[in-house]
């Protein structure tokens, strides 16, 4: 059991690095939202990992679910601002969208 | 009426009335001071109804020390009366002073506003109620001074800002004096002088002296006596703000201290007493305007009943005491003579100003009555208390006593200075319009007069009645009043004015011939001149004794610009560093604040992990 | 009846969505203020009408809906009633395009929808879906006029709330692989059991440690809160008014106060909580002695006032807790009040950088007068609100023996005062700035919220040993002390 | 037959991998299939793990709506400052042709799995929760699904704040 949980939980932390590399380093604001959907693919994997661990996969299941419609929101919405932004701007570089300072 | 609905009453009457001036639809400044005159003397009234009479009232409040008592007994109810007897005298004066202005009826609010404060602050037996008035005289004190003019807010943030830091120093003081003592209530008060308790009493002593206006706290009143309305000056500086820092201060070191002489901390304020009386008087001799100078006076006789109280002689508390309230009433009624001149000769610059003492007769008197007093002139109110507190620093060290007569010397000179370019010199600026002031400005000022020559020639009366009964036992039935000091003392003060009086002859003659219309010592020159006067006549003793006197002027100047470069450029110097620091810090982009926020992950969850969630 | 603190909001906006466009534009306004009012009128009538703090539950478990709510959450009602009250009038007055009032006020309702279940949920999972509901309406609304601040802003709110979520989730699903279960008591249970063995209460702490920080990121605290200033200041006013005034507090710190007696059972001061209270005073108010824009300065001296909140739950004892639950409600009146103040400033001269104002006071007497006192309330000064709150922390953090932190608090307040006052004498004081001479009061739209915050700010300060004794003491039952 | 560790193992190599190309692709376009593929095998190791109903959704939805999200957010932006801009264009036409089948692909294979349910080799704990699926779901859960509805209905008026162009209007209400 422990190890089964150490195993899954090393490709969340896996999943969560590589997502925390796209928000920290690209320009593109697209690769960053990717960066985030991959983050959240690492938070369902955890969730399911522990319902799987904690043998409660009907009671996870639901959660999962709602995570997953949550998120797609959160995601459209972001899209929605990148596009803005790029019609504002013309480029989807994250240069545009660092001019507030101080 | 019962004791304790008078108490409440002192406080919520002027606090309910100043609502009146705010709600006038139209903002009539002569409606508004008739509504704050009414007031005024409705207090008087109360609170001499309820003098002397021991009283205690306990409203049910928050708990956790915070209880809305009031106690009523002899020292309140005097600092009550006397308080609510300026405020009388005042508003019938304001109201013809600000007859005219636009913000006439505003001030009249605050005005009220600050006399039910005042009542509350020295009614409350609780000190966290102490504290909340005393921080809503903070805030209307922001108010009255910002009504000067329009760039007045400079001051009044500079007097918030020494003021708020002060309070917080208080705050500080009370909350160890509460732990230590575990109780808030000040009549019950008992706190041990050592360890934690000696820092809670230098905190309460900073509080309570910068209220008086005691030097180092004291740099906002000068700069308030040219930016804030005239009306301000008499009523705050002079007189609230001194009966209520020394009312405090009587009450931490007598009360709640149970300070003895051979303690540092009666040296520390005896000290600090000292200090203020000279390096004050020295800045107030080189002044050329007539309301800077009386505010600098106002900073240095401070002095005097820090030192008479500091002494922790009977004989000295009496004084200080009696010298608070001495030194209400002539600083009254010498910003009201200011105030007159300022109204009627149209400024107090005293270099555009002169011969106004055949002009306005009556202000000369008045001025000259209330000159005496401060100077220590026997036979005036403020010859006895000044004797009082002497004999009591002279009781503890002779360089004390030393320090007081020196303070004498440089205040009378500074007064004989004063009214000789006022009132007698000519020529200056035109005269022949100036007329005297209207009667309701003079009367209060005649009153305030009377008062100096009846406490002084009378001096039982106060004594006897206000003063010492607050100290009750601890006088082992001595009695302070009529004429019977020490030769030595009374020699030495009398010196002390014939060589004041001798050194402004010789001044004004001296210099007097050689210039059109001044003497020069009353317009003691900038900082280039000290070095002038050192470099001739050196042992003329005329020019030895001024330039002490500058020497002292010059080292009071230094400190008094230091401070005010401390709080003017170090603190905004060190405040705006940190602040672009950290503004250069967020620096707009994403990446930034997300590599904050891992660091700050990993420290917080590090820090959960040793334990420390 | 607890339930139609959700269910209604919902209501109003689905009818409004079905009902036509053009009576629908007319009728949001209306609707969301009446709705707001009875959501006020509702929560100070709970403590005195049985039955109303009830779920609603006709005998049938189909309709019987997870919630409950307490005394903290009759504060968090109001306030967040009182937020949305005025925001509403701000969006009335601000907002020209009548389409885009209209989703401005659909999506306040929403948010305010979200809010309300954050205060009601009764489960971790709730509460995150709650949080994202709040969070995903934020920022449409900071991004609702699209400029390229407002788009920049609400980018970096996405981003960091983003994170949030992660860390959030993920110490649900550590949670739950230890508990079975979400739900407050249940989990509750298990963590104060005192049964678990040193490797697993190591686990926990972890857990809960990812949990707090996804919190302090939600409300903006130091060095979580690099959205924040961003966000607050770029946003349209309208929608500032509601995110200074009540999200982060909803999302982030009524969160935590709730968490840590409902579900984390913290009895004892902390430390982290200590230290990042502490430095968001520090840091919010530094940099907000600097800023040129009245806004921007407003939301890092949000962050400063939380960072106080943050403190007092540090402190952990019933003084500094109630006064920090007090903090909050009383900030949420004092920062709407500016925020407002802002509004009328920003349509009335045109501008809301603080170089260009200047001599407003005259102009502008309500709009003045009531900064002054929101001002004053936030700096502390008394008799106003603001002072008895900080001082109950301040005396909770002293009592609880971080002595440091509470000097800290009270010196770094006048920090408070002192970048405050510079922002009266550049915006309303001084000399009327050149340009503003035909400046005038805001219309009678805002002079409502303005004056109904005014009012509550002062009248709560003067009637606060009443205030305390009927709604404080109450609350600290809460506290298990 | 293999155990279902190591499927697991398989599977979510394969996954860290695919979630690394997305990342390190330099054309949007390939990033936003990796990203689908991803997802295709996280929710073949969430069905391996017993949660066939959130497997199904994390199909269509994660795979398949958000790709369709961001390859649409692809469409409306213009490559950048490009010489050959027209050219380019036309060639990403094309490419997006080429990948349209994917998402039927990937609905295709979600219908399949859900169709021939596998028995695990290996069962976890049997489920101790005394309530079923639809139980939690539509009792335990309720709030959470009003929580939905709220979400989802925030999620429609940014779409029409954020998404929609800006309309000129005769009245000059809007820009």
């Amino acid at each position: 059991m422990e190890n089964l949980f150490w195993f899954l939980t090393s490709f969340v932390a896996l999943l969560f690095i590589i997502g925390l590399y796209a928000l920290l380093a690209t320009r593109n604001l697209l690769r960053i939202l990717i960066g985030m959907e991959i983050l959240t693919k690492g938070v369902t994997l955890l969730l399911i990992a522990a319902g799987f661990l904690a043998g409660r996969q009907n009671a996870m299941q639901p959660i999962v679910i709602t995570m997953i419609v949550v998120e797609v929101v959160i995601i459209a919405v972001a899209a929605g601002i990148v596009i803005a932004s790029y019609r504002n701007n013309k480029t989807i570089s994250v240069r545009a969208l660092r001019n507030l300072k101080g | 009426m019962s004791t304790e609905n008078l108490m409440l009453l002192a406080i919520f009457l002027p606090i309910v009335l100043a609502v009146v001036p705010l709600a006038l639809v139209k903002k009539n400044a002569l409606a508004a001071g008739a509504v704050a005159i009414a007031a005024s003397f409705a207090n008087l009234v109360v609170v001499c109804l309820a003098y002397g009479k021991d009283a205690a009232l306990t409203l049910p409040w928050a708990g956790w020390f915070f209880e809305f008592t009031l106690r009523n007994y002899q020292f309140s109810s005097f600092i009550l009366a006397a308080a609510a007897l300026f405020g009388a005298l005042l508003s019938v004066y304001n109201t013809v002073f600000l007859k005219d202005k636009a913000y006439g009826w505003l001030f009249h609010a605050y005005f009220l506003l600050t006399l039910g404060f005042v009542n509350g602050a020295i009614l409350a037996d609780n000190l966290l109620l102490l504290l909340f008035f005393w921080e809503g005289l903070l805030g209307l004190m922001f108010g009255m001074i910002y009504l000067g003019h329009r760039d007045a807010y400079r001051t009044a943030t500079k007097a918030v800002i020494i003021a708020g830091v002060t309070d917080l120093c208080m705050m500080f003081g009370i909350g160890l004096a509460v732990h230590l003592a575990e109780t808030a209530t000040m009549s019950q008060m008992k706190v041990p002088m050592e360890g934690l308790g000696g820092l809670a009493f230098v905190l309460l002593v900073i509080g309570a002296i910068s209220k008086a206006g005691s030097m180092p706290f004291h740099t906002w009143i000068p700069d308030a006596a040219t930016d804030a309305p005239m009306p301000f000056l008499p009523f705050v500086p002079a007189a609230l703000e001194k009966l209520l820092g020394i009312y405090l201060l009587a009450r931490v070191t007598l009360d709640f201290f149970k300070l003895d002489g051979g303690h540092w901390g009666s040296m520390l304020l005896m000290v600090v007493g000292a200090l203020t009386i000279n390096l004050a008087v020295a800045m107030a001799l080189i002044q050329k305007d007539y309301k800077r100078l009386l505010s600098y006076h106002a900073i240095s006789q401070v002095g005097y009943m820090i030192l008479g109280i500091g002494t922790c002689t009977p004989v000295g508390v009496v004084g200080g005491l009696f010298h608070m309230l001495n030194h209400t009433i002539y600083k009254c009624c010498l910003f009201l003579t200011s105030g007159s001149v300022e109204r009627q000769a149209g400024t107090t610059d005293l270099r555009k100003i002169g011969g106004l003492g055949r002009k306005m007769p009556v202000t000369f008197v008045l001025f000259i009555i209330a000159a005496a007093a401060i100077a220590g002139f026997p036979g005036t109110n403020g010859f006895f208390s000044k004797e009082l507190v002497y004999d009591g620093a002279l009781e503890r060290h002779w360089i004390f006593y030393a320090a007081a007569v020196l303070g004498s010397f440089l205040t009378a000179a500074s007064f004989l200075k004063l009214g000789h370019a006022a009132y007698l010199d000519k020529g200056r600026g035109d005269a022949s319009k100036v007329k005297e002031a209207p009667a309701a400005m003079l009367v209060p000022g005649i009153v305030l007069a009377a008062l100096c020559l009846a406490f002084g020639a009378g001096n039982a009366f106060p004594l006897h009645n206000f003063i010492q009964p607050v100290l009750g036992d601890a006088l082992h039935g001595h009695d302070y009043s009529g004429f019977h000091f020490k030769l030595v003392l009374v020699g030495g003060s009398v010196a002390a004015l014939l060589l004041a009086f001798a050194n402004h002859y010789f001044g004004a003659k001296s210099k007097g011939s050689g210039l059109a219309a001044v003497d020069h010592i009353h317009y003691a020159p900038g900082l280039h001149q000290i070095y002038d006067a050192a470099e001739k006549r050196f042992f003329d003793p005329y020019d030895w004794a001024r330039n002490v006197g500058k020497a002292v002027a010059y080292v009071g100047f230094g400190i008094d610009r230091a401070i005010d470069f401390f709080f003017n450029k170090v603190v905004v110097f060190v405040a705006g560093g940190i602040s672009g620091t950290i503004r250069a810090l967020h620096n707009g982009s994403h990446a930034t604040y997300l590599a904050w926020t891992l660091a700050g992950l990993v420290i917080v969850i590090v820090a959960c992990m040793a334990g420390r969630l | 009846m607890i339930t139609l603190y959700i269910a209604l909001p919902l209501a109003v906006v689905l009818l409004l969505n079905l009902s036509p466009r053009r009576t629908a534009n007319a009728l949001s306004l209306w609707c969301g203020l009446v709705l707001t009012v009875f959501a006020g009128a509702y929560t100070l009538a709970m403590p005195h009408v049985p039955g109303l703090a009830d779920a609603f539950d006709p005998a049938n478990r189909v309709l019987q809906w997870k919630i409950e709510a307490g005394n903290l959450a009759g504060v968090m009602f109001l306030s967040i009633a009182l937020v949305v009250f005025s925001a509403f009038w701000v969006g009335r007055y601000l907002i020209a395009d009548s389409n885009r009032r209209f989703i401005f006020n659909n999506l306040l309702l929403l948010c305010m929808t979200g809010m309300n279940g954050i205060v009601l949920s009764n489960d971790l999972f709730t509460l995150y879906v709650f949080l994202e509901v709040v969070a995903a309406s934020s920022f449409i609304l900071i991004a609702l006029e699209r400029t390229n601040a407002g788009l920049e802003g609400a980018f970096k709110y996405v981003l960091l709330s983003a994170v949030a979520t992660v860390l959030v989730l993920s110490s649900m699903a550590l949670i739950f692989v230890l508990v079975g279960s979400l739900d407050y008591g249940t989990v509750k249970a298990v963590l104060t059991s005192g049964q678990l063995d040193a490797a697993t209460s190591r686990f926990v702490t972890f857990a809960i440690g990812l949990f707090v920080v996804g919190l302090f990121i939600k409300g903006g605290m130091v060095p979580f809160h690099g959205w924040l200033p961003d966000a607050y200041s770029s946003a349209p006013t309208a929608s500032s008014v509601l995110l200074g005034g009540i999200v982060t507090k909803a999302a982030g710190v009524f969160t935590l106060i709730q968490l840590a007696q409902n579900v984390f059972g913290w009895d004892k001061p902390s430390p982290v909580l200590l230290a990042v209270g502490t430095l968001s005073i520090a840091v919010g108010a530094f940099a907000a002695l600097g800023q040129r824009n009245f806004k921007r300065m407003l939301a890092y001296s949000s962050i400063s006032q939380i960072g106080y909140i943050i403190i007092g739950l540090g402190a952990a004892n019933e003084v500094a807790v109630v006064g920090a639950i007090l903090h909050l409600f009383n900030h949420s009146t004092f920062k709407t009040l500016l925020f407002v103040n802002s509004a009328a400033v920003e349509k009335q001269a045109g501008t809301v950088d603080m170089d260009k104002l200047g001599g407003l006071a005259n102009k502008m007497p309500v709009t003045g007068f009531t900064s002054v006192l929101a001002m004053l309330s936030t700096a502390g000064v008394p008799p106003l609100s603001g002072f008895w709150s900080k001082l109950l922390i301040v005396l909770g953090v002293w009592l609880s023996g971080a002595h440091a932190v509470a000097v800290t608090a009270i010196l770094l307040s006048v920090v408070t005062l002192a970048y405050f006052l510079s922002m009266q004498r550049r915006v309303f004081f001084g000399r009327l700035a050149p340009g503003l001479e035909g400046v005038k009061e805001a219309g009678g739209w805002l002079l409502v919220p303005e004056i109904v915050l005014a009012v509550i700010t002062l009248g709560l300060g003067l009637t606060m040993p009443w205030f305390f004794n009927t709604f404080l003491v109450p609350l600290r039952s809460l506290w298990s002390l | 037959m293999l155990s279902l560790g190591t499927i697991l193992l398989i599977l979510l190599v394969l996954m860290v991998l695919s979630a690394l190309w997305a990342v390190m692709a330099t054309d949007l376009l390939r990033s936003t299939i990796a990203l689908a593929l991803t997802s295709v095998f996280l929710a073949i190791a969430i069905y391996m793990m017993g949660a066939p109903l959130a497997a199904v959704f994390e199909l269509s939805v994660c795979a398949g709506l958000i790709t369709v999200v961001f390859i649409s957010a692809i469409s409306m932006i213009k490559p950048e400052g490009n010489t050959r801009k027209e050219d380019l264009a036309r060639k990403r036409r094309k490419r997006l042709k080429k990948y349209i089948p994917l998402p039927i692909l990937l609905a295709v294979a979600g219908v399949l799995l859900w169709l021939n349910r596998v028995d695990l080799p290996f069962t976890p704990d049997a489920d101790v929760f005394p309530l079923t699926l639809s139980e939690i779901m539509w009792d335990v859960r309720r709030v959470d699904i009003a929580g939905q509805a709220v979400m989802i209905l925030v999620g429609v008026f940014g779409i029409v704040v954020l998404f929609k162009e800006f309309v000129r209007r005769g009245k000059g209400g809007e820009e």
